[in-house]
Formats: C-alpha cells, structure tokens, sequence
C-alpha cells in the first residue's frame, strides 16, 4: 500500500477534493476560496479542476453564506462552505443553531451541510484571529462538530462530515496546518463521526484532549515517561458532538486519573462537558478528582509572552498530570 | 392573465381570510395554544405570487403569508393541525403557528429570526438550477425586516450571483408598534434596490389582480434573464402584530382607508365587474369555503397530538 | 418597614426605574420598548416618565443595537439595552464575545451596559421563543451574567447589573414574569454579582438551579420533605458569571449530594459548568455521583406534551432526587 | 482651506508612509510577529477626516486607516509598541497590528468583524450629544465590507436616529482576492445612500487637498443639522491584502494606474504648484519624518514586552 507524508493541511485538501471528484453533489464556496484557494490555500486549485458553478466567491456575508448553503442542502446538494476564521461565525451563530440546526427536526427535511471553521492560536493571531468556538457549536442541538488533530483523520472526517445528511461544523486548527505531518495511504479510510482515537497508551492517567493540544499532551506523555516513567494514555476526542463516551469510559476505568486539555475558554467550554460527564457516570472509576486544564476566560491575547500564558502547552500539561499522578 | 387566475386569486384569498378569522375566534376563546398571528388585509400578495409561480419555483414566506400557503397547495386542515400541534401537522407539533412549510409545495418553514430565510431560499433556487430546474424563488418579507443585516446580506449575495430571485416586501407600515419613520429614513423601500444594482417596483398591495397582471411578466423575465428584483407593495395590517396586541398605537384613520381597499372586497368587485363571477356564484363559493374550514377545523381537533415519546425522533437526519 | 407584594415583571420594571430615576446616565432602548412599553410590557410607562432622549424605540438591529450600546457605554452613560427575545441575540454574538466582551481587555475602556433579554419556555413559544442561551454568555470572556428567580432579586440584581462597569447579560425567565410574586421592602437591598441564594435548607441533598427551574425545586423538595421526610436544599445560582463557588462548595459539603437543573441544553450547558466544578474542588465531599437534569439537546418544542417533555419540572427533580438520595 | 492644514496633510501622509514602509520591511526581515497590514496608497481619506474633524469627534478607522490615527495624535513609538506588542502600546501587547485606537484621541480600536464598529462609533456619537458635546463621528469602511448585514444595520439605525456620521466607504476595488464585481452589483457603492434615506458622496480618495475642501463643508453642515451620510472614495490597496500575500491576481496596469495618482505625489505636486512648500523644505520634512521613524522603531524595539502576570488583569472592569 503506497503511503504518502501529509500535512494537515494537505490531508484536508484531499478530503475535499476526494469528495469533490466522486459526488457532483459537493459545492464548495466562500470567501476568496476561488482562484485565491482561500485564506489558507486549502483549496488552490479547486475552481479550475471543478469549474465556477461548484466553487465560487461569496461577498462578505457569513449570515448569507449559512442561509444559502442551507437552501443547497435542503435541495440535496451538499454545500462545503469556508468561513475564513471561525471567529467571524460568530456573525451568524443564529443561521447554525435556528436554522440548520432545527430544520429536519422541525420539517423533516435533511440539511446536509458542512461548515469548515479554522479556529485556534498559537501563531499571534491576537483576539479576533485565534478563537476557539467549539463549545458554542456543541451546544447546539442537531448541529455536528468534528475537530481533527491529525492528516489522516483531517482528510478522513472531513469525508465523513460532507456525506453526514446533518450539518457539521468542522473544524481545523490553524496551527496544525503546517506544523503536523503523518504518513496516509492512498485510500481514505472511513471513520465514524462519534469515535475517539487513542493516541497513546498508558494506564497511570488519560489525557482526554483534542485540536492542537492533543500533541501537546503527547510531547508532556513522552517527557513523562522519560522522566518519571509513568505511562500516560492520550486521547483525541476527534469528534466532539456526538462524542465517544464509550471511550471516555473505558479510559477512565483504565487508568482512574482524568486530565482534560483544550484551548478554548475555561467556562462552560467543552472540558466541562467531559468532566461533567466523567463525573456523573465514571464517578466510581476515579482515584482522583476531574481536573481542566484549559485557557482561561480572557480573550486571546497577541503578544508571544501574554499567548504562551494563555495557550496550555506540553510543559503545563505535564505539570497538571505530576500533580493527578501524585495526588 | 386568464380567468381561471381570477377565480384562484379569490378562492385563496376567501380561503386564507375564513382560516385566519377562525384562528382568531379560535384564539379569544382560549382555545389556541400560542399566539395567534395573521395576515388579515394582506391576503393578495402571497395570493398572486402563488398565481404566477411554475411548480419548481421556491417560497419563504413570512408570518403574513398564509395565502401564499394556501395558494401552494396547504390544506386548511393541515392549517389547523400546525395550530394546534398535531402530530401529523405539517411540523408535527414541534413548532406552531405560523412556522411552517412544505418542500413539496416549494415552501419553506421560517425561522422567527427575520431576514434569515431570504439567503436559504436563495440558496435553494441555486441548488435547482445546478441540478438543471428551472427555478425562480419569491421571498417575503415586513417593513421591519429590511433593517436587518441578514435582509442586506442575503439580497446583495443573490443579485451578485444573479440568483432569479423576487424579493418582495410587504410594507404594512408598522413593525409591532414601531411605525416606518421609526425604521428607515427613505422615502420608499424600494429606494434600496439601486443599492443593490437590481431592479425595483413599487404597486399597491392590497389589489391581487394587479399584482398578478403587473409581476407575471417580470417573473416570466426572471425565468430568460436570471437577475434579483425588489417589490415593494403597499399594504396594511389590519389587526395587532398578534391578537394579544390591541394595536391602539394605530391610528384608526389610517385602518379605515385601508379597510375600504380590502384584498377581498378589491377583487371581488373586479370579478363582478368583469362578469367572471355573479353574486350567487360568490355565495356559493364563499359558503363552499367556509364549509371546507369547519371541517378542517373539526378533522383537526379530533386528530392526535404528538406523543411525548417522539421528542427526540428526528433531532438527526439519519438517526 | 412597608412592604408589597410584586410579581417578578414588576422586580424588572422597578429595578430599571429606580436606576434610571436616580442616575441620568441610564438610557434606556430596544425595539418597541417606547411607548408600547416593549413586548413584554416591563417598560410601560418609561418613555413619558423619562423622555425620548433615554427611551427610545430601534430599528429590528440587533447588531446595531449591541454596537451602539458598546459605544455609548464606552463614552461613560449606562445603557440598557432590552433585546425582544434572547432568540435573537444570536444573530449578534459577535457584538457581545468579540466588541463589548474584548474592550476593557484590549484598551482599558469600560463597558457598562446591561442586556436584558427574555428568555425561557413553558408557554409554547416554540423553538425560536423560547430558548435558553445562558451557556452562550457564560462562555465569553468579559462578560458577566445575572440570572434572578425572584421578584427581590430581579430588582436588586439589575440595579447592580446596570451598575456594574461590565457588559452584563440580564436574563429575564418569560415564565416566571407574571407567575411568581414576594412580598419586598420599598427599598432596594443591594445584592453583589456573584452571590448565590440558598432558598430552602437541607442536608439531604443539594440541587443547585436557577431561573424558573428554582421553583420547581422548591416544589419537589417541599414534595419530597412530605412524602419521605427528606431534607434537600436549594440553591439558585441567581449570578452565573461569576458564579458563587464558595457557595457551591459550602452546600455540597453540607449535603454530600448534588443534583444540578435547568431548562438549557445538555450539551456544554451551564449545568456541565458545575457539575465539573463539583467533580474537581469537592470530589472527595460527594457520597454519590454528582447529576444534571437538564433539558434534552433539541430544539424547543412547541406542543404542550412535547414542551413538557422537554422541560423539567417538579416532578422528574422529585423522581432524580430519589434515584440521588438513594443511591 | 488654510496652508496649515495643506502642510497637516502632507505631514501626515509622509509619516503613515514611512512608518507603512518600515513595517513592511520588518515584516519581511521576520522582525515583526504576526502579520503586516496596510493602507499603501489610501493614506489620504484618513488625512482628510483628521483635518476636518473637531476635538470632540469620534472614529472608528479599518486596517488601511493608519494615517487617521497619525493625523489624530498616535505617535510613531505608539505604533511600532502596537505591532511589537510592547506592554506600553496602545493595547499593551493584547491586540497587535491594527487593533488598537485611542478614546483620548476619539478613535475607537476596531475588532476584525467587518462592519461592527460602524455602529459604536455612532453609539458613541449619540452618547457624546446626550452629554451635550457637539461630536461628529466618522467610521471608515471597505468595499467588501458593504456586504455585510453590521454595515447595514449600522447606517440605517444611524440614519433614522439621525446621527451626525460620515461613514467613509474606501473603495480600493478588492477585498482580498475578490473584486467588487463578485461583491456588490450596484454601479457605485454610493448607490446605496439612497436606500437609506441619506445623502451619497462620491470622491476621488487619493486627493486628500481635494477630499478636505469637499468634505470640510459637509461636516460643518452635519454639526449644523445632524444626520448621516454617506461617502465613497476611490482608492487602490497598493499592496497586498497583508504583506503574505503577493497581489497577483491584481492587473498590474490598475497599479500603475494608481500609482501614478499616489496620494503622496498627489499632495505634494498641489503644495509645491501653489508654493506652500519647496523642494529643499520636503527634503528637510522628509527627512525629519523619516528620523522621527527610526527613532520611533527603535526606541519600541526597546520597550518592554508584557509580563506574563498581567494575562488576566482587565478581563474585567473593577476589579
Ligand atoms: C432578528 C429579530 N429580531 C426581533 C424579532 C421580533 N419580532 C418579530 S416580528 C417583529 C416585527 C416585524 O415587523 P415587519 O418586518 O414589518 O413585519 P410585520 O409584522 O409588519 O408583517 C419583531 C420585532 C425577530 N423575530 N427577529
Ligand atoms: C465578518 C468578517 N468576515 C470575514 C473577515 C475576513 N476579512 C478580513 S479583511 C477582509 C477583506 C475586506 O475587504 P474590504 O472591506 O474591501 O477592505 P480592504 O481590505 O480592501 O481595505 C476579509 C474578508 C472579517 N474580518 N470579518
Ligand atoms: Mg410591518
Ligand atoms: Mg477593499
């Protein structure tokens, strides 16, 4: 089997265009995604490879943008739509949640959609550039949310999302772009949205993380164990509505020791999602208190010394887990 | 325009009229749950609109637009399912009122956030015509709701992409209580389609035949030269924002001249005039109309509610 | 000391027109809250007695509205800021979590405006009616979060919100407006942002709510305290950010149970917040697993078997406190 | 139109330049985190405005507005803090590049979302008359950003309230990589001014002698009798939308077009043809703009970052 070094942005790129090339159904727009190939050149290339009625420039107008891709996949089209960063959703939140969100349950028409954000910090995008929004989309009934940390699934979740008959927000973290490379082979290989990926074993504790902190938490595994032998298990939650409460559960009993890691808000973010959940129904597992490590309630600072402060890191992680190792 | 389009025009608007004069006397009873929302004076635009569309061609109406459900195809008694919350209403009791639709007929269900569905039907009339239909999409919308970013967003997208689109506002003066001076400062809303470099026609809402007469070319012109067009009709609206509302903020001259140029009383004086209709005819096809809704409204009080156990069916598509 | 006895529309409607009689600097707007006195009638009365140049009517704008209420407040007035339903502040999310939420952060300018916003269900105002966003809120940085079960609190708390050198979301439960009457002092007790409420005593078990859920608390503890004899407390959270840990912390050690209830969403709902805080600061108080009864991930629905279905009430907090009590 | 003011205009072109430049080089030298953005080539609708406009005035400037700031009192070491994120910038290393602003001087610190600050500046103008100020505001815009629904909603409220606001819509023909045509349909975004009741202004936006004698009077009225109005400039982004990005989907020939009518030279041909300033006296201005740079550049570069400590401090006001 011919295997292949990706990045993560690449391995989004072929997701997409994978999905472009086997279903006339897929359209693809929104800002400067045309010839540009978008803020990120995800998508260089694609209107010349699948012709300007399936990929096209949108003005500036998230709202319309969600309306229209709404109406398309209402009309079974399966409309693929950038929003240039994800903080710029935030214009349009009520089009997600009232509208997309509500519509099969509401009129039993299906709303085939997907909505790629790229989100996240890390590279100085200061308060408007870095946001991390996933806790608001999980909060949003009938909505789906995907949060890849890795090419491989990046590009495998990102067919999943297109060909979910609901809604997806999926979301990729800008750090990662670049910075991630793992071998893929040719085939896409299907994963379920609603499966988390174990990304290291261990059984003295579980990170349970995801996006860019879930490499994060394996460089702080690695150093711990190096240091202090402990093994720690590291999973990517990978999908974050639905997501794998099986796996939550089976890696709590595994190891009794729960850290949580995201780099989004603090309160009611996602982490408290999973430790609420870990709580009500891994209670009896646990040899030591829940514990979040997040970013705190503060927008996203720029300066390079205010982020690091901000952004948990592999250093920070490994400090958390030495304090639950040895509670 | 043929006179079986008359006789359309004036059996959907009869209709809507005795649908929505029973919802009101169903609502003072206290047999309503909810709010009770009309379109009463406003019955001729969704009527026409109905007229002049081809079976491919897509609708967001707003909560005045029972007529254009009607002229679509909506039973009545499928009215007073929605109502009511019946399961096998049109949205199976999970929303009420006037939120509801049917893609069949080409209609969809409004969210309440106004200005929101005009980009969904815009999106929907591309997704058609990418599959090769021919489709043009007509969205409805109050004088209030021009002032939303989603109304200004959704119609320059359509006309930059040329999208077939007829956007028509229904300007009945007030938005609740909040009367035009309070909400724009031109002098007409269809001052705006210069904005949008898109074509823009003013008439008087409360006569469906002129209506039909006057949009039917334009629309068969949409078909050939797709591009968006802003109508601004003039209406009213005759009862409050909803029937909890007394609208005493309305000055009742105002309601009076609008009441002598009622949708109803317009075009059935044309028809008589014209000779498509006589006096009995209009009785009997009033009695037939009324009889429809007493039934429907009986069939609908007798039909099931949605069993709680359902709650979470169909959150997902695919579930 | 005279005393009235008020509905919690009337708590609103006073605490807003004390402020404003004392303090030129409140100005009062929103769509249709002039002389209709706002959809829900709080404000009758206001233009006449203040005037249009602090009462005044918008255009349907929430984004503008939030705008212009960030800018006046930046220029040292109060504005308050009456939203028709909390529904639609999600078409200007971004106002609230990126403008007003980021100011004082970015520049060192306050923001002390305050947003009421109607929200709840039980009335069968369908999906778009009556939603609860408290989540949304409380997941933005900056921003604080005031939710009042009481006609006492209603007043006092908005009195302190409009105060407050903050962006202050004030969530006003449609439900509770004209269901719930206290008899209340004339004059204003001054209550701090951030400090929960303990209605009920208890040692049995703990349920930690807020807005219209605190009454059917109420109910079922009072039920519960009949038919079996037990003691459970109640605590309305009353302030959701900052939310009273203390407080928290104070009733889960004295009770050893906790069960956590509102009418939001399940789903990184505010319910998720404290079920995590409870797992990770007093873990080793809980004698059962801390539980949250909330609202399904769904959109409201609109028919009377399916709203109470949705919504919990009296009678499932009685059956989950058992299942907690004897667990 | 005084000499002073002619000479005020040049100054400050000069410097929003010579700071512009310099931060594109740092940028290009990997000395500055983050991105570069710039208003190359737009310097003089920012002049302009902070010529006309009176203490009490506010502003909401976009990201190509630098030389508003400048001409409304940011310093050059102010600047240079701001994109190196220094502790004792404007936004004290919270915000970078663009984002920053100064309420002492009236100018608001923009956020990303396009369209959003149209309605704070004008939220603040009416808080200031409420106080009693007489306060114009001033919110610039891009073409792009006429699309969004924040734009709209701000210019209508504003326009119905009758608040006394020029917003300045820079048409510099892209938004990123996306040309007005893909953007809007009208024919000219000053089209829109009578959608919203108001007056439209359509001016060359690289004469900043020439936008001043047209828009002086204009403000003036506007103190008289408030209301709003709308102005498009047309202008050209010489570079990049940032400096990552190599503009190559923009025709050259539209640069050299452009180029030729630089604000700079624009300006400086007038004050030379009407003798308010000689070749040796712009050398020596230049000169002493460019000394002022470095020196700016290098005493920031000094300046200290923040201290990881102060994450938190100011989440929240009082406290
Ligand atoms: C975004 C948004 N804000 C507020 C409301 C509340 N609301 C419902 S109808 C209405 C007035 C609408 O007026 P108009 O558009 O003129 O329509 P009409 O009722 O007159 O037909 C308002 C303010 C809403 N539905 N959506
Ligand atoms: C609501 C929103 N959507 C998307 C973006 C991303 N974005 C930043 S600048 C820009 C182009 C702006 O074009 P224009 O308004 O013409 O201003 P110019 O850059 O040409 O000065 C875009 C799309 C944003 N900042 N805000
Ligand atoms: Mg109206
Ligand atoms: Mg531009």
């Amino acid at each position: 089997m011919p295997v292949n070094e990706i990045t993560y942005l690449e391995g989004i790129r072929q997701g997409l265009q994978h999905t472009m090339q086997e279903d006339p159904d897929v359209i693809l727009f929104g800002q400067d995604v045309g010839s540009f190939g978008g803020a990120f050149k995800v998508t260089t290339g694609f209107l010349e490879a699948f012709g300007a009625a399936r990929v096209f420039n949108t003005p500036i107008c998230e709202s319309a943008m969600l309306g229209a891709a709404i109406g398309m996949a209402s009309q079974g089209l399966k409309p693929v739509l950038e929003v240039q960063f994800a903080d710029f959703a935030t214009t349009a939140i009520h089009q997600l949640l009232n509208n997309a969100g509500t519509m099969h349950y509401r009129t039993g028409v299906a709303v085939p959609m997907t909505v790629r954000a790229p989100c996240g910090g890390g590279f100085g995008g200061g308060p408007f550039h870095s946001e991390e929004l996933e806790a608001f989309f999980c909060h949003m009934p009938g909505i789906k949310v995907v949060y890849p940390a890795f090419p491989s699934d990046a590009r495998s979740l990102l067919v999943a999302a297109i060909h979910d008959p609901n809604p997806v927000v999926f979301l990729e973290n800008k750090y990662l772009y670049r910075h991630i490379k793992e071998l893929v082979p040719e085939a896409i290989a299907p994963i379920r949205i609603g499966s988390a990926r174990v990304c290291r074993s261990g059984q003295d504790a579980v990170v349970l993380t995801y996006g860019a902190m879930v490499h994060e938490a394996i460089q702080a595994a690695e150093h711990l164990a190096a240091d202090m032998g402990y093994r720690v298990m590291v999973v990517d939650m990978r999908t974050l509505k639905p997501y794998d409460t099986d796996t939550v559960i089976a890696t709590v009993a595994a190891t009794n020791r729960v850290l949580i890691v995201h780099e989004g808000w603090h309160t009611c973010g996602f982490g408290a999602e999973l430790a609420a959940l870990v709580a009500e129904q891994a209670f009896h597992l646990l040899d030591a208190p829940v514990r979040r490590l997040t970013a705190p309630d503060c927008p996203v600072p720029f300066a390079p010394d205010l982020e690091k402060a901000y952004r948990p890191n592999a250093a920070r992680i490994e400090e958390a887990l030495v304090e639950l190792l040895e509670y | 325009m043929n006179d079986a389009t008359s006789l359309f025009l004036l059996r959907v608007m009869l209709t809507t009229r005795a649908i929505e004069e029973r919802l009101i006397r169903l609502y003072h009873q206290g047999r309503i749950f909810g709010g009770v929302y009309t379109g009463f004076g406003q019955e001729a635009s969704g009527a026409a609109v109905a007229a002049i569309a081809a079976p491919n061609d897509l609708f967001a109406p707003c909560i005045r637009n029972l007529s254009l459900h009607i002229g679509r195809g909506a039973s009545p008694r499928d009215l007073f399912r929605q109502w009511l919350g019946r399961a096998d209403g049109p949205t199976g009791g999970r929303d009420g009122n006037v939120h509801f639709g049917n893609l069949d007929h080409g209609v969809y269900a409004m969210i309440s956030h106004l200005g929101a569905m005009i980009s969904v039907v815009s999106g929907g009339v591309m997704a058609r015509r990418y599959q090769g239909m021919d489709s043009v999409g007509f969205a409805f919308i109050g004088d209030g709701a021009t002032s939303t970013g989603d109304f200004h967003e959704a119609v320059n997208f359509a006309a930059v992409r040329e999208v077939p689109l007829m956007v028509v506002v229904e300007n009945n003066h007030y938005a609740y209580s909040t009367p035009n001076a309070s909400q724009f400062r031109c002098r007409n809303l269809v001052d705006k389609a210069a904005g949008y470099g898109i074509e823009g026609i003013a008439l008087d809402g409360n006569d469906a035949i002129g209506l039909t007469e006057a949009l039917a070319p334009v629309v068969a012109d949409l078909r050939e030269k797709p591009r968006t067009v802003l109508v601004e009709v003039d209406t009213m609206r005759m009862r409050g924002h909803g029937e909890h509302d007394d609208f005493s903020y309305v000055p009742r001259e105002l309601l009076a001249a609008y009441a002598a140029r009622d949708p109803l009383t317009v075009c059935r004086e044309i028809l008589l005039a014209r000779g498509l209709i006589d006096p009995p005819g209009l009785e009997a096809l009033e009695a037939e109309v009324q009889q429809a809704v007493d039934e429907a409204q009986q069939a609908a009080f007798r039909d099931p509610p949605p069993s709680p156990s359902t709650l979470l069916k169909g959150v997902y598509a695919g579930e």
